[in-house]
């Protein structure tokens, strides 16, 4: 079976109580319908990817805008805007 | 082009030195240290966690000196930063640019410190009395990015 | 504000710490380090010396500095600039700038440069195989420094 | 009687040989009535002090325009424009 990797990061994985997990993958979607498939697992889940808080993704350690396209074997990772310097 | 991402503290002269001396036609050495402030947004701060995302952030920030390269003559670009547990007063980040020249040196120098704010994965969180809390990113540091678009 | 003209070299790594760990506030240090280049103009250059006036060139450090304290909030500044005899790779030029954030210590800082290589009494005299000669102003310094008067 | 100090440096001191002097001043003049008077001095205080070559004053250790007056008392120097840094 075709597998994805989700990375959290930083309130992301304090707020889901998960640093990442392994998804299965059948055909290519984009960043934005892999976040609608989170957001419907409720609680956390939606309010964190319900699209109101800013998050930043990246696929492949890039950063990628909602529309691109995850396909099997990407490593996908989301996380708030980033604070460091 | 070098990029660091380590807990341990940085030495800021015994980089700048090398640097300095690595090229005999280097005339100018612009650089840049951020600490951790003792308050923030009004709260004392005893305690800052930084959190990165180990390859990527690593990736981002080889891929914004070699930017900065691209757009300015300058001779080389490092970059450390630090992970892990920092008090008040700690070194988080060193920026250093050699160059011919100062004009080009400050830019790049800037231009890293800019990117690095915006684009490259990490984030704080800090410890105050009042409990602990992740920074939230701030406008500013886009606008100060943004900038560099124009020019 | 402190201003320093000195034969001797400087430490620019303990004036850095100094400076950062002067205040506790203090979130940014941005710097500058000028040295001896080895050719100018094509022609390599064995031996740099650097007159000034005594007496003039410290005001009018000093003032360069304190007019930077005055455009941007930043918490203090540092400018030592050597005099005398200087080989290829030797420093030249040392300023530091402290501050609560970035953008306001690095714009002092690149300020200071600029006005520095203007309007400081300050003059470089290069031995090169083919004899002395006295370095000429450059045009580019000028534009340089007049960029801060629309800021 | 009443004096200025007058300083040379850099190429200038070279060129003129001198760097310093003394001279009597009986009454406020500008800076370009003192740079004519040293001009007549010829030979390289011509070259130097007609005004072709890019000279820069101080007056009491502040830069002057040209139009400035100098009093009794003052320190007036003249240099090449200035490369320190």
């Amino acid at each position: 079976m075709q597998t994805i990797r989700i990375l959290y990061f930083a309130r992301l994985r304090e707020s889901l109580g998960l640093s990442g997990e392994e998804m299965p993958l059948d055909q290519a979607l984009s960043v934005q319908a892999l976040m609608a498939l989170l957001a419907a697992r409720g609680g956390q889940w939606q309010q964190e990817f319900d699209g109101c808080r800013p998050l930043r993704a990246a696929v492949n350690q890039t950063l990628v805008a909602n529309g691109s396209m995850i396909h099997a074997g990407d490593e996908v990772a989301f996380f708030p805007p980033v604070t460091g310097g | 082009m070098e990029v660091r991402v380590q807990h341990e503290d940085f030495d800021a002269g015994a980089e700048i030195a090398r640097m300095r001396l690595a090229r005999r036609d280097t005339g100018a050495v612009a650089c840049f240290i951020g600490q951790v402030r003792d308050l923030n947004e009004g709260d004392e701060v005893a305690l800052m966690t930084l959190e990165h995302y180990p390859g990527m952030t690593e990736k981002a920030l080889q891929n914004i000196a070699e930017e900065a390269g691209r757009r300015w003559d300058i001779h080389d670009a490092l970059v450390i930063h630090r992970i892990g547990e920092l008090k008040p007063a700690e070194q988080i980040v060193l920026v250093i640019v050699s160059g011919a020249h100062r004009g080009e040196a400050f830019a790049a120098c800037e231009f890293i410190m800019d990117y690095l704010k915006t684009e490259a994965p990490f984030w704080k969180k800090e410890q105050t009395a009042s409990g602990e809390r992740w920074v939230d990113a701030k406008a500013s540091d886009d606008k100060a990015r943004d900038r560099w678009h124009q020019s």
